[in-house]
């Protein structure tokens, strides 16, 4: 992009931030977008759950520009912050958690080159950040002054901060199979048919799927597990004192996560950017057959991609409407009792799993590239791969 | 005109932003507005982190240091920053105190940060390009088994030599680590001897009451 | 057992506080003196042969007008109702107390009468239901405020001579 | 209650947190009303619940003293005004009482049906607002769709959806109108399917057991001793419906007519085959039984419609006459108890031989249901509170009169 710019503009640093501005425009592009189809989203889901409607008036048959109506809806309310209030951190709080919330988004892969940044540690670092969207929610908790706002910020803390660990064991698991943390690497790797895909691998990436979507609509207080704003206790938890954009900032982070841990499940266990069916090698959609097919390549790939997170919020959503709310100590006995020790579980089968799979002690000993790209075991392994970049 | 150096010039950013916040922290009265700029320094030194390529050690930053730090908050000020704890306001002896044991700790870092010769000059965009795929996180497993990492290219006995990898002192020390929580969380418990007693305590003291 | 047989029943416990019994009326009703009732309800509830468990229900209804001396209990009195039924044989009957409007005639004070929340845990809220109401202080009661009404209320609503307040903190009543 | 505080040593507990005092209302989504709660909790853990009440209290009984019988009629539909019909027949049947007036059996046929639709209306409700209380929206949807269908009908009957006047002392205002029994008939047949919705969507789904299995028990003793009725009462396993064991003038209403009385006796209901099986971890007397006793009996009510349905095609055309609004009531005193949905509700008429009565009085069921509450809820959490008080099915409407 900036050598194309470079051509036109004659100060480079013009064309250098205005690269960049087009990269961040299309990411946030991307993620915002998505949010107010989820808002949509979940309204005509909740209708069709409930047998009736769902948004049908707002622009044209469907609704389907009810999420604009919304989102002006919001901007036009008061901007209320309450008496006692701490304001600095009001006001600071909702937009901690949206960055948070949609910085998970630099690391994740959408198809196979188009990546914000190709972090090696990528998986790793969509769980530490996903860790901080939760301090967002307990300043606001704090900052709004009231007891019940304070009840909802303690109880989601609680709640996000133990189910970090089920949450980073289940992460492991795939990490481990595949020998890297890049997520980029982890879905080339599972190209080909769906047998490739991690959740197929063994029994235990399987289990570990299930265990990995409890924890993560935990981690991203959607119900059964949403403590934090249970209507009927805490009023609105934390969001009691928002309104206006600050509120729709707050439910702008909780569907950036949703959908930040749906891409993730995507990645880790169902193939990211490749598709059932590998049409991309049928139809040589690669990148070495020229610009325009690697380019057709990574569109089917986005759309695969898209297509499995939707799915992901989607599953949310329905888990949302069927399933009454979870009791705090109901929620935190399940993570500590049922969700580590089950994760815990796995991660020790599937390290058993690959070390056989990968002949067992004397793995040492045989070729260090048997499969392109994935570190075999052993130190000769991993020396040769790295001197071999 | 060579091209805008934007490493440096993130990079100016994130430690303006680090100092910053750890001027915050020193000078708002407010425990939990302190907490919250303690927050925003450790993440500005992550961004330092990401920008020299440490993505893991960046990521382990955040979610260690500001994960950590975030629950210090959320149960430790928070909790407990009632009326009488809420405000610290510091006297003037201890902020002349401060000021000079600060002064002189900052005169030390900066004597020996110049002191290293490649670091006086302006750094140059280059080396950052082919740094990118030497930056995995396979030589920090390496190094903990025991491998020279920086020796990598000499022959087999070099790499091996005068390293014994620090895997096992790593794990002992998580395990005490684990073990200090415990006898922590177990002191800290109430004794209060289960819900059952709990409820008829209240019951016949309401009913004596 | 009808009416007849409780009253029967009662006096042989208590001769002094078990005053007189109607059969005849749409709901029998045994009338009891104020300062038996604790005793004569313990009895009703404990008596193997009556058990009345239920309280359905504890009334005030307060006589002042001319118009209503024509019948039996003459005269300008408070009565207190008490609506007892048996699960187990099936029985209803109803305590009727009279107490003079005012205590020994002062107009401001309350009259007095005896709690049963001891014996029925529903009465507690009932007789501050028939406190706040009605006017009248039940002794030994638990919690004795009023139920309905804000508690700085003055004066008690179902009186026949209760005066609506103008405005009360500042809102206007009438 | 003089709020005396019980001190930190009591809960003999080293790590002294002090005690919040929250409060839950008047204003507040799941207390169903204007119901005010103060809790003192120690952290999640409840210390103890101070219900105030008296919100919503309009002086009923007052203004019945200078009301003819017939013009209070209106004030019984704004008691509890999620079953009005109850209400209506509560009131017409104790002014019948003291007037000594029969009804005519077609008439009787008509009040049958009507009481017993509205009180699957009110069960409806009271299983929606349930759901809805332990944070699954869908259910009340459910709920709520089905209802409608019920108001149609009232509003077939006597024009209004809400608050009817339709049950008069004296009999009824109009009769049906012809083909209601039709509609009345298809209602129920599509009915049947959505009640095994609700029992998959709430009674047998697991997280909803986990919120209401063993929370809030209420034992046989307690229940009677605190004068709690209807599901409540039958939810703790005493086998007492009014219906069947009232006194005579209403219980004759329902004589002739097949129903259970569903109470969990010793733990089993009577041909309990045919409903969702009781979960392992509920306990008599806890939330879910109040629960599943309103599920049972909106099946009881189903039938006891359709008996009378096929009993009203059987009388002959005479309705009775309603009595005027100039009806002089009798010297004297009368009190009856009526099964209402959410428990007895007793209404009492002193008359004086003028109009209007000298004394109304009416006996507000969840008045004694809701003073059991604080009982329930202490050493829970406060997430159980809103579980306690919607299994409870108040309405402060009735409780304040």
């Amino acid at each position: 992009m900036t050598t194309f710019l470079l051509q036109w503009l004659n100060p480079p640093w013009l064309a250098y931030a205005l690269a960049a501005l087009v990269h961040c425009g299309l990411l946030l592009a991307l993620v915002v977008g998505s949010v107010a189809v989820c808002n949509w989203a979940e309204r005509k889901i909740a209708g069709r759950v409930q047998d009736r409607l769902g948004p049908a008036r707002v622009g044209g048959r469907f609704g389907w520009l009810q999420s604009p109506a919304d989102g002006l809806k919001l901007l036009c309310k008061e901007d209320l912050i309450p008496a006692d209030a701490d304001s600095l951190l009001f006001r600071f709080a909702p937009y901690i958690s949206l960055g948070a919330s949609f910085a998970a988004f630099v690391a994740i892969p959408l198809s196979n080159d188009w990546v914000a940044q190709r972090l090696d540690a990528a998986a790793f670092f969509v769980l530490a950040v996903a860790g901080l969207e939760v301090f967002g929610v307990i300043l606001g908790g704090y900052a709004s002054g009231s007891k019940w706002s304070l009840f909802g910020a303690m109880r989601e803390a609680a709640q996000v901060v133990s189910y970090e660990v089920p949450l980073g064991l289940c992460v492991l698991v795939p990490v481990m199979v595949a020998g890297t943390m890049n997520l980029v690497k982890i879905g080339n790797m599972q190209e080909g048919w769906f047998t490739n895909w991690l959740i197929f691998h063994d029994p235990f990436t399987f289990i570990t799927f299930w265990v990995y979507l409890t924890c993560a609509v935990a981690s991203v207080n959607r119900a059964p597990f949403d403590l934090a704003e249970a209507e009927s206790e805490l009023v609105a938890g934390f969001l009691t004192e928002y309104s206006g954009f600050r509120w729709s900032a707050f439910f702008m982070a909780e569907y950036g996560s949703m959908l930040a841990v749906s891409f993730l499940a995507a990645i880790l266990f169902f193939g990211g950017w490749n598709g059932p069916v590998p049409i991309a090698r049928w139809f040589g959609l690669m990148q070495e057959n020229g610009p325009l097919a690697g380019y057709l390549g990574n569109l089917l790939g986005l759309a695969n991609m898209l297509a499995k997170g939707s799915l992901g919020i989607v599953v949310m959503m329905w888990i949302r409407w069927t399933l009454p709310r979870l009791r705090i100590d109901q929620v935190l006995t399940t993570c500590l009792k049922y969700c580590i020790p089950l994760a815990a579980a796995t991660f020790v089968g599937a390290m058993a799993w690959t070390f056989v799979a990968r002949g067992g002690l004397n793995a040492g000993n045989d070729d260090a590239t048997t499969r392109p790209g994935v570190a075999t075991g052993g130190v000769q392994g991993e020396v040769a791969m790295t001197k071999s970049q | 005109m060579n091209p805008i150096n934007w490493h440096s010039c993130f990079f100016l950013l994130a430690a303006a932003v680090a100092c910053a916040a750890a001027l915050g922290v020193v000078a708002s009265k407010n425990v939990v507005r302190m907490a919250v700029f303690l927050l925003h320094a450790l993440g500005a030194v992550a961004g330092l982190f990401f920008l020299a390529g440490a993505d893991f050690v960046g990521a382990m930053q955040l979610m260690i240091y500001v994960g950590g730090t975030l629950v210090l908050i959320a149960f430790g000020v928070m909790l407990t920053a009632r009326r009488p704890f809420l405000s610290m306001d510091t006297k003037l002896a201890q902020w002349i105190a401060g000021t000079l044991v600060g002064g002189c700790l900052l005169a030390v870092l900066l004597r020996s940060a110049l002191s290293v010769d490649d670091w006086a000059g302006p750094v140059s965009a280059a080396p950052r390009a082919q740094a990118e795929d030497l930056a995995t996180a396979a030589p920090l497993g390496m190094g903990m088994l025991g491998v020279r990492v920086d020796r990598l290219d000499e022959p087999e006995a070099a790499r091996r030599e005068g390293m014994s990898g620090y895997l096992l002192p790593f794990e002992i020390i998580s395990v005490h680590l684990l073990v200090v929580l415990i006898g922590a969380a177990y002191l800290a418990r109430s004794t209060r001897p289960g819900e059952a007693r709990l409820r008829e305590n209240v019951e016949d003291k309401i009913n004596a009451g | 057992m009808d009416a007849e047989a409780i009253f029967r029943e009662l006096q042989k416990r208590h001769p002094k506080w078990t005053l007189a019994v109607d059969a005849a009326a749409i709901d029998p009703w045994i009338e009891v003196a104020p300062e038996g009732i604790l005793d004569a309800c313990r009895t009703l509830r404990d008596e193997p042969g009556l058990v009345f468990d239920m309280l359905h229900c504890i009334s005030g209804v307060d006589y002042l007008a001319a118009a209503d001396r024509k019948d039996a209990g003459s005269g300008p009195r408070v009565e207190v109702l008490y609506h007892l039924s048996s699960m187990i044989h099936r029985h209803r009957i109803v305590l009727r107390v009279r107490l003079p409007r005012w205590k020994d005639d002062v107009p401001g004070e309350l009259p007095e009468l005896a709690s049963v929340s001891g014996v029925w845990r529903t009465a507690d809220w009932h007789e501050r239901e028939v406190y706040d109401l009605v006017g009248v202080r039940f002794l030994g009661h638990p919690d004795p405020r009023r139920i309905l009404c804000p508690d700085d209320w003055q004066g008690h609503p179902l009186r026949k001579d209760y005066e609506v307040p103008d405005e009360y903190h500042g809102i206007r009543v009438k | 209650m003089v709020m005396e505080r019980i001190s930190a040593e009591l809960v003999e507990c080293d790590v002294h947190t002090d005690e919040l005092l929250i409060n839950m209302g008047p204003q507040h989504p799941s207390t169903h009303g204007v119901l005010r709660l103060v809790l003192r909790t120690d952290g999640e853990l409840i210390l103890d619940v101070i219900p105030h009440i008296g919100y919503l209290h309009r002086s009923a009984e007052k203004l019945g003293e200078s009301l003819a019988a017939r013009q209070w009629l209106p004030y019984t539909d704004r008691l509890d005004y999620l079953a009005s019909m109850n209400m209506n027949l509560g009131w017409s049947l104790v002014v019948e009482k003291l007037l000594g007036l029969e009804v005519t059996p077609r008439a009787a046929c008509v009040r049958v049906m009507v009481a017993e639709l509205n009180r699957i209306a009110s069960h409806l409700v009271a299983a929606g607002c349930y759901g809805l209380d332990l944070g699954s929206f869908t259910p009340y949807m459910y709920a709520f769709r089905e209802r409608e269908k019920i108001l149609d009908l009232f509003e077939a009957a006597c024009g209004a959806r809400l608050t009817y006047s339709y049950i008069v002392p004296g009999g009824v205002t109009a009769d049906l109108p012809n083909g209601w029994l039709d509609r009345c008939a298809a209602f129920l047949d599509q009915f049947d399917p959505t009640i095994d919705d609700l029992h998959a969507v709430l009674t047998s789904n697991d997280i909803f057991i986990r919120r209401t299995a063993g929370v809030g028990v209420l034992d046989m003793k307690t229940a009677i001793d605190y004068g709690c009725t209807g599901p409540v009462l039958r939810g703790s396993g005493v086998d007492w419906d009014l219906r069947r064991d009232g006194e005579p003038w209403y219980a004759r209403m329902y004589e002739g007519y097949a129903f259970d009385v569903i109470a969990p006796v010793h733990g089993h209901y009577r041909n309990e085959a045919a409903y969702p099986a009781a979960p392992r971890a509920a306990v008599v007397g806890d939330c879910w039984h109040r629960f599943f006793v309103r599920m049972i009996e909106v099946v009881q009510s189903m039938a006891i419609i359709r008996q009378a349905m096929d009993r009203y095609r059987g009388t002959d055309a005479s309705m009775g006459q309603p009595i005027k609004a100039t009806q002089k009531l009798p010297r004297g005193e009368a009190y009856l108890e009526t099964e209402a949905p959410k428990g007895q509700m007793g209404f009492m008429v002193i008359g004086n031989d003028t109009k209007t009565p000298h004394r109304v009085r009416a006996r507000s069921s969840c008045f004694c249901n809701l003073s059991v509450a604080p009982e329930l809820c202490r050493g829970g959490l406060v997430a159980d509170v809103p579980a306690v008080i919607g299994s409870l099915d108040l309405v402060l409407g009735e409780i304040d009169r």
